[in-house]
């Protein structure tokens, strides 16, 4: 049986509220282990979550608006984010909302906002935070859009379900574009969610921080907020990864036993991007800030090449 | 294993030659810079094979091994105990500007495929369209051996435009004949031994490996 | 690295099993029923902690540090560090208040939200310690802010953190 | 005859007349001229943009000859589809800033007489409809000079700082070096074709008419090009814009940053699509590449600037290179007759014409209410306005998020229309233009991503943390008609925002007449509501929905976690519990841009030193520290600093004729009719 489409929509939108952190636990857990200690539970970001939201929140005498503002939109940015890419299925009447360059400019204008609340209090470390994220995410963008344009030359489109549908058709391993496309992609999702080697989620020392110093001074509900976005934002990098790289398993329609199936293959394929992401940031040491150019730059060029060798080997 | 699935492999081989390529450019650090060139050399290795299966000429079989003997297995061990012997095998050289080398590397690519179209309209052979790689290959060794200033890594600069003139051969007119390959093969083994003597006299002289050093060779007046 | 990693995975954890692997006198185990269904039952099962260097010597936070380390772990109980009190649950302040701190001090916790804990960790914190009564320290964090419960030792041992956090975190759960 | 477009716009030029009647009564009651004055204006603009309006959705086009002018050149005005959209453009914004101006220009009521500034900003008004109304070349000309000079008189307002008097005689040279040369390519089209026989053919219906042969419409189109880039700003012909836009009074360089630099694009779509029609791609590429290096160093150059309006005037630069990028795109496709994606390209162009009219008029406005404010255009001497002037930080937000191109404002929809026109170029028959454009489309993209770093740094420094000047207390809020004047404006880019597929509809028939094809059929495909440029499936863009759909999720989200009160205290900041936090001690500007400073240094030339007087106490307790940095435009001496230099030279040189004895003069004309006589 058919479900209908909008169903599937909230279905999607329920899972990336609950999977998130899960998944965000997975990474931490996959970690202990690899460091050989013994993890906190896979809910560990659920219970924080929940501590938060149940805690008083103090804010700094200076805020604005846009202080109090900001956790609530970016909230809202990551939760319709989750209708746009396809999750359980391809066919959704939201996914035309928004194409790729428009999902990430929504990502887009969460950061300025978040940049702006870190300026908003007047601490050096949110302004330093700000500028850092700032610089980062401009250096970013160019290498995001090659990486789009590649992809985009294979899938005939730039809407992520159309693209989703075409390359779940070609075995496209073997296309360079792709294989580069995603070498890139890899690299972007780690400047962008502020993982190893460009950010540290860890960090307790202001002076490295990027993405923590612009919420130093977020407590209680908002930065449970900001918290559950940013968990949100790695997934639907990670979903977003999966619809145009590897989109098999993604159902064409809201069938009920596909979507469920969707669901578990969808399990499946993020416990392997947890396990890369942590080899990644086991591998590697966190970087000066000024040698993110160089590793931006590469991913820039793997997205060159791989468009480059759209045109000459394809 | 049918043509299409071979050519499509051939491309992504001619693509990860491409990407070795550039981080031959990029590389800082000699270790990594010599298993780049043997990763390279084994992606031409497997790309020979794939076009010999295709245009079925079998002495491509014999160069591809040839490639896979010399340059994955003996010359980066040669290189190898090179550096170590200097001493210089954890040395980080110093790339001038990374990003910037790189936009000129996407430059010469471009204009090494504007340079190989003609020909591409002219050949009929699978493999036409992985030319412009194996220009672009060359051209990159060329400006590897230009930015660096290390001889060892020029050495390595020019094995890799080497490379990219077997592949050239191979992509263009299905390889050369196996006469070349071998004598060629032989030239570059000659070529790394009095390479190392160079390097061993350059070292003695200005204890350093350094080819700016050479500047001091020119007569002061 | 990743002979390491597999090593890590595969090779027998080090970690001291809580309780029992804390070498602590029957009586204490009488009294610390399971640690983790105590944390669970005021903070969710996650407990922030923001540690405060008042004018310590460093030999405090040297413990605190081994606390996260792989044979103490407290992680796996859900307790954590934080950057910034306003994360923070628990403010946990190390040595005797010096004068330079003692505004820092304060107004980190006027920072911190509600629901929070202040807890004095070692000697120092809890009366001075061996800078009692010198002109430069404010004797103990007592002295300066409301303190909720105070670890003594000098310093004291991570063993003796861990205890000390359970029996706290007891008390606060009545 | 029946009501028409011409009627309407000749009634605006009417109640302009009006104005200018009125200005001797009224001088003597200042506030009254002003109020009057910039009122009329106001009306005077909206039968502009209604006139431009009506010829744009009627697609009808009027032509008049107006028996004035030179023996028998008369003077030929026209409304079309094109005149008709900048109309709207000129008309709507010059609409909101006389509203704006009615509260702005009191701020000099008491230091200076406003009459010359009533009467000249009048004047540009007329100058710039006329120059898009404009039909003939001589008419061009006479009303781009109107436009020019009236504008350099606002520059120079307030006349008695050397600063005002040097940017605007630097603005006189460059506009006038750009009119010559539009002069010589009008000469070109006009008199080559056909020998000056006759002055028939100064009319653009003749040059229309006429096939000039490829090299000389090669000629022409460089000349136009550079003549119109002189007025547009675009680099390297730009340094007159940072000089001249931050000294204007903040109403005028909305006015000059938002409209007049349009007029210059006007001209280039004039010319190219309508006048000259059949071009080689390479024109494209020209405009192109000259567009992205304008748009990737403007907002460098921006990022550099802590003076408000500078940076904003940077931004112009920027944005026209934004609009270039389109235009050219529309050219490349157009000479290889895809008419379809030339339209589309060609479409985004005009629309990130009127965007940027739009916010960056309101953020002109927003930073002239600032400095009305706090008498200050630098930012380092801002911060927290927020709490002062919540009304402008609104507004002047709005414009940043437009200007940033982010969802759901109106820079977004032409950007993202770039970036389609960018993705669908490999359908292009030339291989190395396929891998070529993409290289510009992650050019723009980091042009964006830029010019959101840029205005968080201008928003945050300006508007948010604690203030860092002296006069904190009295601050005050703009008066009601600047605030409404930034509120319409505001509107509008939201407008135009959320409803792009009207927008398009209405653009399209331009679109089909000048390259040929039409896209508002696809661009409306799934209904208003959604934005499909090419086909639903190969990119759609719905901001409506985008927009309501994260309006709920954070009223909702709002609503669910105040269901129960939870207890919000105000504290002190921590910032690590120091004690002695004082405002210096924020981010300000320059440490804002220094990462990108130091990565993209090397295309400004950057002087920066430390000194450290040596004070009493020990050397490692300074007393202060002084940093000096200083950036500077390369360009400037590169290109001009030689030229200025040789100018110097050779006027030093004829300055040794002038002796200042009458004989000597008689003797130069007595040899010079010597001379003639020789060679007649």
């Amino acid at each position: 049986m058919n479900i209908d489409p909008l169903i599937v929509e909230i279905l999607q939108i329920a899972v990336l509220l609950i999977v998130a952190p899960v998944f965000t636990g997975w990474i931490k857990m996959v970690k202990c282990w690899f460091q050989g200690r013994t993890s906190p539970s896979l809910f560990q970001p659920w219970r924080d979550i929940v501590k938060l939201f149940s805690k008083d929140v103090t804010l700094a005498e200076n805020a604005s608006w846009i202080f109090r503002f900001t956790p609530y939109l970016v909230f809202g940015i990551s939760v319709m984010a989750g209708g746009i890419i396809p999750i359980l299925s391809m066919d959704l009447p939201l996914s035309a909302m928004a194409d790729v360059i428009a999902l990430v400019a929504l990502f887009s204008i969460a950061r300025f906002f978040t940049a702006l609340a870190g300026m908003d209090i007047g601490t050096a470390f949110g302004g330093m935070g700000a500028s850092r994220e700032m610089t980062i995410a401009s250096l970013a963008e160019p290498a995001m859009l090659m990486a789009v344009f590649a992809v985009s030359l294979v899938g005939k489109s730039t809407s992520v379900s159309q693209m989703a549908i075409v390359i779940s058709q070609g075995h496209s391993l073997l296309r360079p574009s792709l294989v580069f496309a995603l070498l890139a992609f890899i690299l972007i999702t780690l400047a962008e969610t502020g993982r190893v080697p460009v950010d540290n989620p860890a960090t307790h020392l202001e002076l490295t921080m990027i993405h923590e110093a612009m919420i130093l001074e977020y407590s209680g509900r908002h930065l449970a907020l900001i918290e559950w976005a940013s968990m949100m934002k790695l997934f639907l990098f990670a979903v977003l990864g999966i619809a145009s790289f590897v989109p098999w398993g993604i159902p064409r329609n809201g069938e009920l036993l596909s979507v469920a199936v969707a669901l578990l293959v969808l399990l499946f394929k993020l416990a392997g991007i947890g396990v890369v992401l942590v080899l990644i940031e086991t591998g590697l040491a966190k970087m000066r800030i000024f040698r993110i150019t160089e590793f931006l730059g590469s991913a820039f060029l793997f997205a060159t090449i791989g468009m480059m060798s759209y045109f000459m080997l394809e | 294993m049918n043509v299409q699935l071979a050519s499509h492999l051939n491309s992504l081989l001619a693509s990860f030659i491409l990407l070795t390529a550039f981080g031959l450019v990029v590389q800082r650090r000699m270790n990594a810079l010599l298993h780049l060139f043997a990763w390279q050399g084994f992606f031409l290795a497997v790309s020979t094979a794939i076009v010999g299966y295709l245009g079925g000429a079998h002495d491509l079989y014999i160069s591809s091994i040839l490639t896979l003997a010399i340059k994955v297995a003996l010359l980066p061990y040669i290189l190898h105990r090179l550096i170590i012997k200097l001493k210089i095998h954890k040395e980080v050289e110093t790339v001038v500007n990374i990003p910037a080398t790189m936009l000129m590397g996407i430059v010469l690519v471009i204009f090494s495929y504007h340079l190989t179209a003609p020909i591409r309209e002219l050949s009929t052979l699978v493999t036409r369209s992985t030319l412009a790689v194996a220009l672009a290959t060359v051209m990159l060794g060329f400006l590897m051996m230009i930015t660096r200033k290390h001889a060892v890594t020029q050495i390595i600069g020019f094995l890799a435009m080497e490379n990219g003139l077997l592949f050239a051969a191979t992509s263009a007119t299905y390889g050369m004949p196996l006469v070349v390959e071998l004598g060629v093969a032989l030239d570059l083994l000659i070529a790394a031994f009095i390479f190392g003597m160079f390097f061993f006299h350059i070292s003695t002289t200005f204890d350093s490996l350094d080819v700016d050093q050479m500047a001091r060779l020119k007569e002061e007046d | 690295m990743i002979k390491e990693i597999l090593k890590n995975i595969f090779s027998k954890k080090r970690v001291i099993p809580f309780p029992e692997g804390f070498n602590v006198s029957p009586t204490q185990v009488a009294k610390i029923v399971d640690f983790q269904k105590k944390v669970d039952t005021i903070f969710g099962r996650s407990l922030r902690i923001r540690q405060i260097d008042a004018g310590s010597c460093n030999a405090c936070e040297w413990e605190c540090t081994a606390l996260t380390n792989p044979i103490y772990d407290i992680q796996r109980f859900g307790i954590d560090f934080v950057a910034s009190p306003r994360h923070a649950d628990m403010l946990l302040v190390t040595g005797p208040v010096s004068r330079q701190m003692e505004f820092a001090l304060k107004r980190t916790t006027i920072a911190t939200p509600e629901p929070r804990l202040v807890v004095a960790c070692g000697d120092c914190a809890k009366d001075g310690g061996i800078y009692k009564g010198s002109y430069a320290v404010a004797n103990g964090v007592g002295n300066v802010i409301p303190v909720d419960a105070v670890i003594p030792g000098c310093p004291p041992t991570p063993t003796a953190i861990i205890l000390a956090l359970s029996e706290i975190i007891d008390k606060v759960a009545r | 005859m029946l009501l028409s477009p011409i009627n309407v716009i000749s009634s605006s030029f009417a109640v302009l007349l009006l104005i200018l009647a009125l200005t001797p009564f009224l001088r003597l009651n200042q506030r009254l001229l002003i109020n009057v004055g910039f009122f009329l204006a106001a009306i005077a603009s909206f039968f502009a943009a209604v006139a431009g309006f009506w010829s744009l959705v009627n697609g009808m086009t009027t032509q008049v000859i107006l028996p004035i002018g030179l023996p028998d050149l008369p003077f030929h005005l026209r409304i079309d589809l094109l005149s008709g959209y900048f109309l709207v453009v000129v008309g709507l914004l010059a609409f909101f800033v006389s509203i704006y101006s009615i509260g702005y220009v009191k701020g000099f009521l008491g230091q200076r007489s406003v009459t010359h500034l009533v009467v000249f900003y009048v004047l540009f008004l007329a100058g710039m409809v006329l120059v898009v109304l404009a039909d003939d070349a001589l008419f061009f000309l006479i009303a781009w000079e109107m436009m020019a000079a009236s504008s350099y008189f606002l520059v120079l307002y307030e006349d008695e700082r050397v600063e005002n008097r040097r940017a605007a005689f630097l603005y006189l040279v460059v506009a006038h070096v750009g009119a010559i040369a539009i002069l010589l390519s009008f000469g070109v089209l006009a008199g080559l074709t056909t020998g000056f026989s006759g002055f028939q053919n100064y009319t653009f219906d003749a040059m229309r008419a006429a096939h000039l042969p490829p090299e000389l419409a090669t000629l022409a189109f460089l000349l136009a090009f550079f003549g119109f880039s002189a007025k547009a700003g675009v680099i390297p012909l730009h340094i007159w814009l940072p000089e001249a836009h931050p000294v204007a009074p903040s109403n005028v360089s909305a006015l000059m940053s938002g409209v007049m630099l349009k007029t210059a694009i006007y001209g280039i779509v004039r010319v190219v699509f309508d006048l000259i029609r059949v071009f080689p791609w390479w024109w494209g590429a020209l405009v192109l590449v000259f567009g992205l290096v304008s748009a990737v160093m403007g907002v460098l150059y921006a990022l550099m600037q802590h003076d408000l309006k500078r940076l904003l005037a940077y931004h112009s630069v920027e944005n026209i290179g934004i609009i270039l990028i389109g235009i050219g795109l529309s050219m490349i496709f157009t000479s290889f007759n895809m008419s379809l994606l030339a339209a589309l390209a060609l479409i985004a162009g005009l629309y990130h014409t009127l965007n940027h009219a739009m916010f960056k008029g309101l953020l002109f406005m927003g930073a002239g209410s600032v400095l009305n404010a706090t008498h200050e255009r630098n930012m380092e001497e801002m911060g927290g306005l927020i709490r002062f002037m919540p009304w402008t930080a609104v507004l002047f937000l709005i414009g940043c998020i437009s200007i940033s191109a982010l969802p759901p404002f109106n820079g977004f929809v032409s950007e993202w229309l770039t970036y389609q026109a960018f993705l669908l170029s490999p359908a292009l028959p030339s291989p190395l233009l396929n891998l070529m454009i993409p290289l510009g489309a992650a050019l723009l993209a980091l042009t964006s991503a830029l010019a959101a770093a840029c205005f968080v740094k201008a928003f945050g420094v300006t508007f948010l943390g604690n203030h860092r000047g002296h006069h904190g207390g009295h601050i005050h809020e703009a008066g009601w008609s600047m605030r409404l004047g930034m509120l319409l404006a505001a509107l509008a880019c939201l407008g135009l925002g959320i409803f792009p597929t009207y927008m398009i509809g209405w653009m399209d028939p331009l679109a089909e007449k000048l390259v040929g094809g039409k896209i508002a059929a696809s661009a409306s495909g799934l209904g208003w509501m959604w934005l499909t440029p090419i086909a639903a499936e190969r990119a759609s863009y719905s901001a409506p929905l985008a927009f309501i759909g994260i309006l709920t999720v954070v009223v909702v989200t709002y609503l669910l976690l105040h269901a129960r009160p939870g207890a919000i205290r105000r504290a002190p900041l921590w910032n690590c519990g120091f004690e002695k936090v004082t405002s210096r001690m924020q981010y300000t500007a320059t440490s804002f841009a220094m990462p990108l400073r130091r990565i993209f240094g090397f295309l400004f030339s950057i002087k920066e030193h430390v000194r450290q007087p040596p004070s009493a106490s020990h050397p490692a307790f300074p007393d202060r520290i002084h940093y000096h940095l200083r950036v500077r435009d390369r360009f400037w001496t590169w290109m001009y600093q030689p030229v200025i230099d040789a100018s110097f030279w050779l006027s030093r040189r004829i300055g040794r004729m002038q002796q200042g004895r009458i004989q000597i003069y008689l003797i130069y004309s007595f040899v010079t009719i010597l001379v003639l006589l020789i060679f007649s």
